[in-house]
C-alpha cells in the first residue's frame, strides 16, 4: 500500500464504517450520525486520492469545500425533519423498521 | 443577449424566484410565482431559439471556465428536458394556485422553485461534480416538499425519502472521486476519453450507478417512493414523479454514454435491465393491489421506470439501429411518463379532493360528477398502458423495435406483460366512473383551472405520440453517434 | 308483341301473389284481398294455357339473374298447379269465413303460391331456390294453421324435414353447379349435364334425390305427410298433396342427370324406394282412422309409382323423353284427381245431411270419382298409367325383371283401390257438420270437374299412346281396380285396423331420439361433477393470490427496511464483478 | 374527377375526423342539451356518409384519396381509400347512421348520454381509421383505440353485471392487443414498414425465414381473431351483450367483430398476400379454425335462453363465414368472404335493433317471453323475420349470396368439405332462429308483457322502428338486387377484381 493513498484508504474505511452503521442502527439519529462519517470519509477520499505526487489540486478542495456546505444543509434538513417527526409520532425510529 | 448567456438565466429565473417567494408573505406566494412563469419561457425561449439555430450551446458559468468554474451545456437532450420541465412546472404551479386549500402550504413555492432551479442545473451541467450539487440541492428541496403536509405520515416519508437520497448522494460523490483521480478532469466529454477497462474507472461507475438507481428508485431499491409520491400534495407528486425521479436517470444516461467503451458493460447493462424488468411487474403488481389512489399511480411510476432502464441494454453493444431505437425510444418514454403521470397525479388529486377520501372505492359514481377529472385520469392512463395514440405507445413501439432489432426478445415479455398489467391497475380506477349504485351525492368540486390543468397534461402526452418526430429528431445528439461509433 | 306478353306473364305469375300478399298487410285492403284470394292464380293459369312454349323472361337485375322459363315439361306443371290453386283458392275463400287466423292463413297462402309458381318457371338454380325455400317456409303456417298439439307437432316434423331436405338440395346445387360452365349464375337446365359428368356425381345424386324426396315422399322422408296433410286446413291439404309433393318431383326431373346417362346402381335403388313406397303406404293406410291421413299415404303410395318411373328413366337414358311425358302427365292426373279428394273431405264433411239425403247417389259419385281415376279406369288416370307402361316397354335391353313392372303396378293399383275404399268407408263415417258455403262448392266442383275433363281441355298435353292401343290396355287396367274393390268391400267388415298411428316410424324414432338426448344429459352431468373439484381448486388459488387485499407485502416491507443492505449487498456484488473482470 | 388535388389528400382524415370532431363537441356538451347533441350526432353521421360516397365513386373512377404523415423514423401515419377500406367505412358510416337515430331513441330519458355518445363517435371514428389504415401500424392505432372507445359503451349500464363483463371484455382485447402488437411489430422489424397492397406480400425474403413469417402470421391472426371472436377466444361476446342494444348492434355488426376479421382479410391479402399464405400453407388451418367456430358457435347459440345472448353466439359464428372466405384460395370465396362483411353486418344489426326493440317496448329479453309478439309489434317482427332467414341463407335474402359464393368459392379450391359445414351451420342456424320465429308468429300472448312502454304507436316508437326497418330492407335488398350496380356483391366484385387478380 502506497503512502500516497493514506488519506484515501482512511477515507474508504470512514465509509464502510458509516455504511455499516447506517445499516445497523435504526434510531434515526445514529443514522445521520452514521451518514455524517460516510460523508467525511467520502471527503478525505476525494482529496486523499488527490494526493499522488502531481502537487497541489485545487479541484478536489473545492469540491470538498461545497461538499462540506451541502453535507451541512443536509445534516440541517434531516434534523428538522427528524425533530419534527420526534414531536409527531413521539417515535425516534420509523415504523416499520422498529 | 446571445443564446449561450440566456442559459444562465433559466438557472438565475428560478433560483431569484425562489428568493423572493420565500421572502414574500404567504398569500402572495401563489399569485407571484405564476407571475414569474412568463419570465421564465422569456429565457428560454431565446435559448431554443439559438440552438435551433446554431446546434449546442456552451457557456462558462461567471467567467470562469472550466475545470474550476461551471459550464453550462445546452445540447439537444438538455434543453428537451428544460421544456419538459417548464411546461410540467407551469400546469403543476396553476394546479397549485388554484387549489383553494384551507392549510398553509405557502412554503410550496420557494422549495418548488429551487426544485426547478436543481433540475434546470442537472439538464445543463456538464461536469460530473456540477450534477452532484444539482442532485442534492434537488434531493433537499424535495424532501422539504414531500415533508411539506407536516403529517406523521409525510414525515416519515420524508425521512426515508431523505435517507435514501443521501446514500446516494454519497455513493455517487465516492464514484466522482474515484472519476477525478483517474482523468483529472471533471467533465463529461473529458472523461468520455477515459479507458473503460480501468479497474478504478469500472468501481467509481458501479457506485455512482448504484446511488443513481437508489435516487431513481430503480426496483428492489424503490422502497422510499411509493410514501414519498403518494403521501405528498397532489402537485409535489406530480412533480416529484414526472420529473425529479429522472434527474437521476439522467445523470446515470449520460454517464453511460461517456463511459460505455468497457467490454463488462454489456453484463452490467443486462443486469441493470433485469432490474428493470423486476420493477416493471413488481410495481404494477402492487400498484394493483394499493386501495389508496395515490398510492397507485406512486407504484405505477415503480413499474414505469422501469422501462426507462430497459435502455441500458437495449443501447449497449447492439449495433447503430438498435441503439437509435433505444435512445428515441427511451427518450420518449421519459417524456410521455413524465407528462402522464403528472396528468395522473393532478386528476388524481382533483378525485380525492372531489369524494374526501383517498380510497379507490369510494370513487364509485363521481364520473357522474366529474367526468373532466376521470377523463384526465384516463388519457394519461392510455399512455401509461401503451396503448395508442399516446407517447406511451409510440415509445414503447420504439423499444420494442429495438428489442427486436438487438434480438433480445425477452425484453419484448417485459414490454407486453408490464402493458398489460398496467391496463390492470388503470381500469381497476377507471372503473369506478361507469359504476353505478348506492352513492354519495355531496361532492366537492375542484376549481376549473385544476382540472384543465390535469387534462391539459394528460391530452398533451397523447399528442405526443403522433409529434414525437420532430421532437425526437431534436434531442439525438451528437454525443449518440459517438456512442454509436464506439458501439458500431 | 306476344313474346312481350308471354314475358309479362311469366313475371306476373309468381309476382301477383306477392304483390297481393304485401296488399293484404294493408289493412284497407284487407277485405278486398280475402275476396280475390282465388284469381291470384289466374295469370300462372293463363300463362299455361296461352302462353307459348320457350317463352322468356330475363330480370338481370334480380338475385344473380333471374331467368323465368316456359317449356314443354314446366307448362305441365303449372297448368295442374294453377287449376289446384284456382280451385283450392276458391274452397279456401268459403272455408276460412269467420276464422279468427283468416289473415295470417292468407298472407301464408299467397306467399307458398308464389313460391310455388317461382319454383316452376325459375330457369336459374338461385331463383329456383329461392322459390322453393319461399314455398317450404311459408306452408310450415298453413300446416299448423289449426294451432292444436298435433299440429304443432306436424309442424314441427314437417320443419325439421323440410330443413333437412333444403340443405341437401343445398349441398348438391352448389355441387352441381360448381361443375357446370358459370357455377355463379348456373341455369337448372345446366345441372343435369354438369353431374353427369362430375367426379362427385353419385354424391350429387343422393342429395339432390333425398334432398327432394322429403316433398316427394320417400319412404322414411316422408313421415311428415301423415301428420301434416290431416292437421292442415282442407284448401292447405289439396294444395300440399296436389302441387307441392310435385314440387320435389320437378326438382328430380330438371335436376338429375336423367336421359344423359345409364346409371343401373341408382335406378335399382330408386326403383325399389319407390315400390316401397307404393306398397307401405297402402299397407299402413288402409288402418288409418281418418280420411285425411289414407289420402295422404294414398299420396305416398302414389308418388311411390311415379318414383319407379324415374327409376326407370335413370336406367334407361333412349326412354327419357317418352318417360318424362308420362311422369307428368302422371303428376297431373294424381294433382288434381288428389286435389279433388281432399277438397272432398272437407265437402263431405260440412255436406250436412246431403250424404243421406235425396241427392246422396250422385253426391257419393262425385266423391268418388276421381279415386276410381286415380286407380285407373277413367281417362286420365287411362292415359296416365298406359303412356309409364308403354314407357317401360319402350326401353330397350333392360334387365329382364322389367318385364314384370306392368305386373307390380297392377299390385300397386290394387292398394289404391283398396285406399280409395277405406277412405270413402271413412268419409261415410264422418260427423256432419255446417253447411258447406258456394265457394267451397265451387272450388270443389272446380277441381273435380279438372280432374275429369282437364286431359281433354289441355290439348297440347304430351299424350304418347294412340288411343286404340290405350283402349286395348283397359283389361290390363281395370283387374286391379276390380280386385281391390272386391277385397275392400270384403275385407271392410272383418278387417280391424292394426293400431299403426299416423306418421309410422317417427314413433320409434322420436322415442330413440329421447333416449339417446337423456343419455347425453346424463353423461354431461356426470362428466361435470367430475369437473368440479378441480375448478374450485383452481379458483381457491386463485383467491388466494389475491387475497392478500390491499396493503403493502411483506417482501415490500423488507425491501424497504433493508433498503441500505440491499444497496450494500448490490453494491459488492457489482464490486466483485468489476474486480474479477 | 380523376388526378390529384390537394383535397383528396386530407380526405381520408377529414372522414374519420368528422366523428372524432363530433365526439368531442359531444363530450363538451352538457348533460340535459339533448337537441343540439342529436343535432351534432345527425349531422356528423350525414356529412360522413355524404363524404364516404363521394370517396366510393372516386375510388371507382381511381382516384386516389391519401393522407400521409410520418410518426417517427420508419413509421408513418396512413390513411388511404382503397376498394377494400371504402367498402368497410361506407359499412360503417351507412350503419352508425342507423345507429345513431336508433340510439337516440333507445337511451330517451337515460342518465348519462353525453358520455354514450361521446365515446359512440369516437368507436365510429376508430373504425372508420381501421378501414381506411393504409399500413399496419395505421391499423393496430385505431384498432386499439377501438378497444378503448367500446369499453365505456360495453359498461355503460354500470350493473355489476355489466361491470363484470367490461373486465372480461378488457381482459380479452387488450391481450389481444397485445399479441397483435407482437406480430406487428416483429414483421415491422423484418422488413420495414409494410403498406397494404396486393401483392406486395413478403414472397422476396428468404425462405429461412418462413417458419418466423408464420410465427408472426399466427402472432396476427390470434391478435385479430379475439375481435373477430374466433373460437377459443370468443368468450367475451356473449358476456359483453349485456351493454345497451345500440351498443350490441355496433359491437357485433359494424364495429368490434367487424374490425377482426377485416384484420384478418387485411393480413392475408395485402401484407402476406394470398399466394404467399398458400405457400406457407397457412390457409388450411385458418379455413379450420373458421369452420370449427362456425359450428361451435352455431351449436352454443341452440343452448341459449336469452335473445341477445342468442344472438350473439350466432355471430361468433357468422363472421367466421368472413375469415372462411379469406381462406380459400381463389377469387370466389374471397367474393363470398369479403360480401359477408356487409351482408352479415345489415343482418345482424336488424337482429339486434329487433331484439332492443322487444326488450324496450315489451320489456321482452327472454325467448320464451316472445310469445305472440308478432301481433303487438308486427313490423319489428318482419324485419326480425328477415334477418332471420337471412342468417340461415334462404334465398333471395343476403346470406345466401354468401353461402353460394362461399359454397362455390369452396369448390374451385377442392375443400369441397366447407360445402357440408356451411349447409350444417344453415341447418343449425334454422334449429336456433325458427323457434323464435315460431314463436312470435304463430304463438298466442301468453302473459301481460313484461314492462311495457309506447302503448300508443302500433309497433314501437319511431326512432326505433325506423333505423329497423332501413337495415332491414338493405338486407333483403343486399341479396335480392345482388346483381345491380353498388350493392354489395358488386363491391366485392370491384375489390377482387381490381386488386387480388392480375
Amino acid at each position: 500500500m502506497s503512502t500516497d493513498l493514506f488519506f484515501a484508504w482512511i477515507g474508504v474505511a470512514l465509509c464502510g464504517l458509516g455504511l455499516f452503521g447506517f445499516i445497523v442502527h435504526h434510531h434515526l439519529m445514529r443514522r445521520l450520525l452514521a451518514f455524517n462519517i460516510m460523508g467525511s470519509g467520502s471527503f478525505l477520499l476525494l482529496v486523499g486520492l488527490a494526493q499522488d505526487g502531481r502537487g497541489p489540486d485545487p479541484v478536489p478542495q473545492a469540491l470538498v469545500l461545497t461538499g462540506i456546505v451541502i453535507a451541512v444543509a443536509s445534516t440541517a434538513l434531516a434534523l428538522v425533519v427528524l425533530r419534527r417527526w420526534y414531536r409527531v409520532s413521539g417515535e425516534s425510529s420509523l415504523p416499520e423498521d422498529v | 443577449m446571445s443564446g449561450g448567456e440566456a442559459l444562465s438565466w433559466l438557472l438565475v429565473v428560478p433560483l431569484l424566484a425562489a428568493i423572493a417567494t420565500l421572502l414574500a408573505p404567504g398569500r402572495w406566494r401563489g399569485w407571484g410565482s405564476l407571475a414569474a412563469l412568463p419570465l421564465l419561457w422569456l429565457a428560454f425561449t431565446p435559448v431554443l431559439a439559438a440552438f435551433l439555430h446554431q446546434g449546442t450551446l456552451t457557456t462558462p458559468l461567471g467567467g470562469w471556465s472550466p475545470p474550476l468554474g461551471i459550464a453550462l451545456i445546452g445540447d439537444g437532450l438538455a434543453l428537451g428536458l428544460v421544456g419538459l420541465t417548464l411546461g410540467v412546472f407551469s400546469l403543476c404551479a396553476l394546479f397549485a394556485a388554484a387549489d383553494p386549500d384551507p392549510e398553509d402550504h405557502s412554503h410550496l413555492w420557494p422549495l418548488a422553485w429551487f426544485l426547478i432551479a436543481a433540475l434546470n442545473g442537472i439538464w445543463l451541467s456538464g461536469d460530473v461534480f456540477n450534477l452532484y450539487v444539482g442532485l442534492e440541492l434537488l434531493g433537499l428541496a424535495a424532501v422539504g416538499l414531500v415533508a411539506l403536509k407536516g403529517s406523521a405520515e409525510a414525515l416519515a416519508a420524508a425521512m426515508r425519502y431523505l435517507l435514501a437520497a443521501l446514500l446516494g448522494s454519497l455513493a455517487y460523490l465516492i464514484g466522482v472521486a474515484l472519476l477525478y483521480a483517474a482523468a483529472g478532469s471533471l467533465a463529461l466529454a473529458d472523461l468520455a476519453q477515459l479507458d473503460g477497462g480501468d479497474t478504478t474507472v469500472r468501481v467509481a461507475l458501479a457506485l455512482m450507478a448504484v446511488g443513481l438507481m437508489l435516487k431513481t428508485a430503480l426496483f428492489p431499491l424503490h422502497g422510499w417512493l411509493p410514501a414519498a409520491h403518494g403521501g405528498a400534495l397532489p402537485a409535489v407528486s406530480a412533480l416529484l414523479s414526472a420529473l425529479v425521479v429522472k434527474a437521476s436517470f439522467i445523470i446515470l444516461l449520460r454517464l453511460w454514454l461517456a463511459l460505455d467503451a468497457d467490454p463488462l458493460a454489456v453484463v452490467a447493462a443486462q443486469a441493470i435491465g433485469l432490474l428493470g424488468a423486476g420493477a416493471v411487474f413488481w410495481g404494477g403488481w402492487m400498484a394493483w393491489r394499493q386501495a389508496r389512489l395515490k398510492y397507485l399511480v406512486a407504484y405505477s411510476t415503480v413499474a414505469q421506470i422501469g422501462y426507462l432502464f430497459l435502455f441500458f441494454p437495449l443501447i449497449t453493444g447492439t449495433g447503430t439501429d438498435a441503439a437509435r431505437l433505444a435512445w428515441d425510444g427511451t427518450l420518449l418514454m421519459l417524456f410521455a411518463h413524465a407528462l402522464a403521470k403528472a396528468g395522473m397525479f393532478l386528476a388524481a388529486g382533483n378525485l380525492v379532493r372531489a369524494v374526501g377520501s383517498a380510497q379507490i372505492a369510494d370513487l364509485a359514481g363521481v364520473g357522474r360528477f366529474r367526468p373532466l377529472s376521470l377523463l384526465s385520469f384516463g388519457i394519461a392512463g392510455v399512455s401509461i398502458m401503451g396503448l395508442p395514440p399516446s407517447g406511451g405507445f409510440t415509445a414503447k413501439w420504439l423499444l420494442l423495435q429495438s428489442a427486436l432489432a438487438s434480438g433480445q426478445w425477452p425484453w419484448l415479455i417485459v414490454l407486453m406483460g408490464g402493458g398489460l398489467l398496467s391496463a390492470v391497475y388503470v381500469f381497476k380506477v377507471l372503473r369506478h366512473a361507469f359504476v353505478e349504485g348506492p352513492t354519495r351525492d355531496t361532492f366537492r368540486s375542484p376549481p376549473t383551472a385544476a382540472e384543465l390543468a390535469a387534462l391539459t397534461l394528460a391530452l398533451s402526452s397523447l399528442v405526443l405520440g403522433v409529434a414525437a418526430h420532430g421532437l425526437l429528431a431534436l434531442m439525438r445528439p451528437d454525443a449518440l453517434s459517438a456512442v454509436l461509433e464506439g458501439a458500431g | 308483341m306476344n313474346t312481350a306478353i308471354d314475358a309479362f306473364g311469366l313475371v306476373l305469375a309468381p309476382a301477383l301473389p306477392l304483390i297481393m300478399l304485401l296488399a293484404a298487410c294493408v289493412p284497407g285492403f284487407r277485405g278486398r284481398i280475402a275476396c280475390w284470394l282465388p284469381y291470384a292464380a289466374v295469370p300462372a293459369l293463363l300463362l299455361a294455357l296461352g302462353g307459348q312454349t320457350d317463352a322468356v323472361a330475363r330480370l338481370d337485375w334480380l338475385l344473380f339473374g333471374t331467368v323465368l322459363a316456359l317449356d314443354e315439361l314446366n307448362r305441365v306443371f303449372l297448368a295442374f298447379t294453377a287449376l289446384l290453386w284456382l280451385g283450392a283458392g276458391w274452397h279456401a275463400r268459403g272455408h276460412l269465413a269467420g276464422d279468427a287466423r283468416a289473415d295470417g292463413f292468407r298472407l301464408l297462402w299467397f306467399a307458398t303460391m308464389s313460391g310455388n309458381f317461382g319454383l316452376i318457371l325459375a330457369q336459374d338454380v338461385a331463383s329456383f331456390y329461392a322459390a322453393f325455400a319461399l314455398m317450404t317456409f311459408a306452408v310450415y303456417g298453413l300446416v299448423i294453421h289449426r294451432r292444436s298439439a298435433e299440429a304443432i307437432r306436424a309442424g314441427r316434423v314437417y320443419l325439421v324435414m323440410a330443413i333437412l331436405g333444403e340443405g341437401l338440395i343445398l349441398s348438391g346445387l352448389l355441387l352441381a353447379a360448381a361443375g357446370s360452365g358459370a357455377p355463379l349464375m348456373a341455369l337448372v337446365s345446366d345441372l343435369p349435364g354438369a353431374i353427369a359428368v362430375s367426379p362427385r356425381r353419385d354424391l350429387i345424386i343422393a342429395c339432390l334425390f333425398a334432398g327432394f324426396g322429403v316433398k316427394a315422399g320417400l319412404p322414411l322422408l316422408h313421415l311428415w305427410l301423415p301428420l301434416a296433410h290431416p292437421v292442415a286446413p282442407v284448401p292447405a291439404s289439396a294444395v300440399l298433396s296436389g302441387a307441392m309433393i310435385k314440387a320435389g318431383l320437378l326438382g328430380w326431373m330438371t335436376t338429375l342427370p336423367l336421359g344423359l346417362v345409364s346409371l343401373p346402381g341408382w335406378s335399382l335403388l330408386v326403383m325399389l324406394t319407390g315400390f316401397v313406397a307404393a306398397f307401405g303406404a297402402a299397407l299402413i293406410g288402409v288402418n288409418q282412422r281418418t280420411p285425411k291421413t289414407v289420402l295422404a299415404y294414398s299420396s305416398v303410395s302414389q308418388m311411390g309409382l311415379i318414383t319407379v318411373g324415374v327409376g326407370a328413366a335413370l336406367q334407361a337414358p333412349e326412354a327419357w323423353p317418352v318417360l318424362s311425358a308420362a311422369i307428368a302427365l302422371y303428376a297431373l292426373h294424381h294433382g288434381l284427381a288428389k286435389g279433388a279428394l281432399f277438397l272432398g273431405v272437407g265437402i263431405a264433411g260440412q255436406a250436412g245431411g246431403r250424404l243421406s239425403g235425396p241427392g246422396a247417389r250422385g253426391l257419393w259419385l262425385a266423391l268418388a270419382l276421381p279415386g276410381v281415376s286415380l286407380a285407373g279406369p277413367m281417362v286420365s288416370g287411362m292415359a296416365a298409367k298406359t303412356s309409364l307402361k308403354a314407357a317401360f316397354e319402350a326401353g330397350m335391353q333392360l334387365p329382364a325383371w322389367w318385364a314384370h313392372l306392368p305386373m307390380l303396378m297392377g299390385l300397386a293399383a290394387i292398394g289404391t283401390t283398396t285406399l280409395i275404399a277405406r277412405h270413402l268407408w271413412l268419409l261415410r263415417d264422418m260427423k256432419p257438420g255446417a253447411a258447406a258455403s258456394r265457394s267451397e262448392w265451387l272450388g270443389w266442383g272446380f277441381t273435380l270437374a279438372a280432374s275429369s275433363l282437364g286431359l281433354i281441355l289441355l290439348p297440347w298435353l304430351p299424350v304418347p299412346t294412340p288411343w286404340p292401343e290405350a283402349l286395348r290396355a283397359l283389361p290390363d287396367l281395370l283387374w286391379p281396380v276390380v280386385a281391390g274393390t272386391l277385397l275392400g268391400v270384403l275385407a271392410h267388415r272383418y278387417l280391424r285396423a292394426w293400431p299403426i298411428p299416423a306418421g309410422d316410424a317417427l314413433v320409434p324414432i322420436s322415442a330413440a331420439l329421447r333416449q339417446l338426448r337423456i343419455a347425453m344429459c346424463l353423461t354431461l352431468r356426470a362428466l361435470r361433477r367430475q369437473l368440479r373439484p378441480l375448478g374450485r381448486r383452481l379458483s381457491a388459488w386463485t383467491e388466494g393470490l389475491r387475497a392478500d387485499g390491499e396493503q403493502a407485502s411483506p417482501l415490500e416491507h423488507t425491501a424497504r427496511r433493508e433498503a441500505g443492505l440491499i444497496f450494500a449487498v448490490l453494491l459488492a456484488l457489482m464490486l466483485l464483478a468489476l474486480t474479477m473482470g | 374527377m380523376s388526378g390529384w388535388s390537394p383535397v383528396n389528400a386530407w380526405l381520408p382524415l377529414i372522414v374519420v375526423g368528422t366523428s372524432l370532431v363530433a365526439a368531442a363537441g359531444i363530450f363538451l356538451l352538457k348533460e340535459h342539451r339533448h337537441g343540439l347533441r342529436t343535432v351534432f350526432n345527425l349531422s356528423a353521421a350525414v356529412i360522413k356518409l355524404g363524404l364516404v360516397i363521394w370517396m366510393a365513386l372516386g375510388v371507382l373512377d381511381e382516384v386516389a384519396f391519401e393522407t400521409r404523415y410520418v410518426l417517427v423514423d420508419g413509421v408513418s401515419f396512413i390513411l388511404r381509400a382503397d376498394p377494400l377500406g371504402i367498402m368497410f367505412t361506407g359499412l360503417s358510416s351507412l350503419l352508425w347512421l342507423f345507429t345513431t337515430i336508433y340510439a337516440i331513441g333507445y337511451l330517451e330519458d337515460a342518465p348519462n348520454r353525453s358520455r354514450f355518445f361521446g365515446f359512440f363517435s369516437l368507436c365510429v371514428a376508430s373504425t372508420v381509421g381501421i378501414a381506411l389504415a393504409g399500413n399496419l401500424f395505421t391499423f393496430f392505432l385505431f384498432y386499439e383505440l377501438l378497444t378503448l372507445s367500446t369499453y365505456p359503451l360495453v359498461v355503460h349500464r354500470g350493473t355489476e353485471k355489466a361491470m363484470r363483463a367490461g373486465k372480461v371484455y378488457l381482459a380479452y382485447t387488450l391481450g389481444g392487443g397485445a399479441v397483435l402488437l407482437l406480430g406487428v411489430a416483429g414483421l415491422h422489424a423484418l422488413v420495414g414498414e409494410i403498406e397494404f397492397a396486393a401483392g406486395a406480400g413478403l414472397r422476396d425474403l428468404d425462405t429461412a425465414l418462413n417458419p418466423v413469417l408464420t410465427l408472426i402470421f399466427v402472432l396476427l391472426v390470434i391478435g385479430l381473431g379475439v375481435k373477430a371472436a374466433l373460437l377459443p377466444l370468443h368468450g367475451w361476446l356473449p358476456t359483453a351483450m349485456v351493454a345497451p342494444a345500440p351498443v350490441s348492434a355496433l359491437l357485433h355488426a359494424v364495429a368490434v367483430v367487424k374490425a377482426g376479421a377485416f384484420g384478418i382479410v387485411r393480413v392475408v391479402y395485402d401484407v402476406f398476400g394470398i399466394e404467399f399464405t398458400w405457400q406457407l400453407g397457412l390457409l388450411q388451418p385458418l379455413a379450420w379454425l373458421a369452420c370449427a367456430t362456425i359450428l361451435y358457435g352455431s351449436i352454443r347459440a341452440l343452448w341459449q335462453t336469452d335473445l341477445k345472448r342468442r344472438l350473439a353466439y350466432s355471430t361468433i359464428s357468422q363472421v367466421s363465414y368472413i375469415v372462411l372466405g379469406t381462406a380459400l384460395f381463389g377469387p370466389v370465396g374471397t367474393v363470398g368472404g369479403l360480401v359477408h362483411l356487409l351482408h352479415q353486418g345489415l343482418m345482424k344489426i336488424t337482429l339486434f335493433f329487433c331484439a332492443g326493440n322487444y326488450a324496450e317496448t315489451l320489456g321482452v329479453h327472454r325467448i320464451d317471453e316472445l310469445d305472440g309478439t308478432g301481433r303487438r309489434m308486427p313490423a319489428t317482427s318482419v324485419a326480425f323475420t328477415l334477418g332471420a332467414f337471412g342468417m340461415i341463407g334462404v334465398p333471395p335474402l343476403a346470406g345466401f349470396v354468401t353461402k353460394w359464393y362461399l359454397g362455390i368459392g369452396a369448390l374451385d379450391t377442392g375443400m369441397a368439405w366447407v360445402i357440408a359445414v356451411l349447409v350444417a351451420s344453415s341447418l343449425l342456424n334454422a334449429a336456433y332462429f325458427l323457434p323464435i320465429l315460431h314463436r312470435i308468429w304463430f304463438r298466442p300472448q301468453r302473459a301481460p308483457w313484461p314492462d311495457e312502454h309506447f302503448r300508443d304507436c302500433r309497433d314501437t316508437h319511431p326512432w326505433l322502428l325506423l333505423p329497423t326497418l332501413a337495415t332491414a330492407t338493405f338486407s333483403l335488398a343486399a341479396g335480392l338486387l345482388a346483381g345491380m350496380p353498388f350493392s354489395p356483391l358488386y363491391w366485392a366484385e370491384v375489390v377482387v377484381l381490381r386488386e387480388y387478380l392480375p
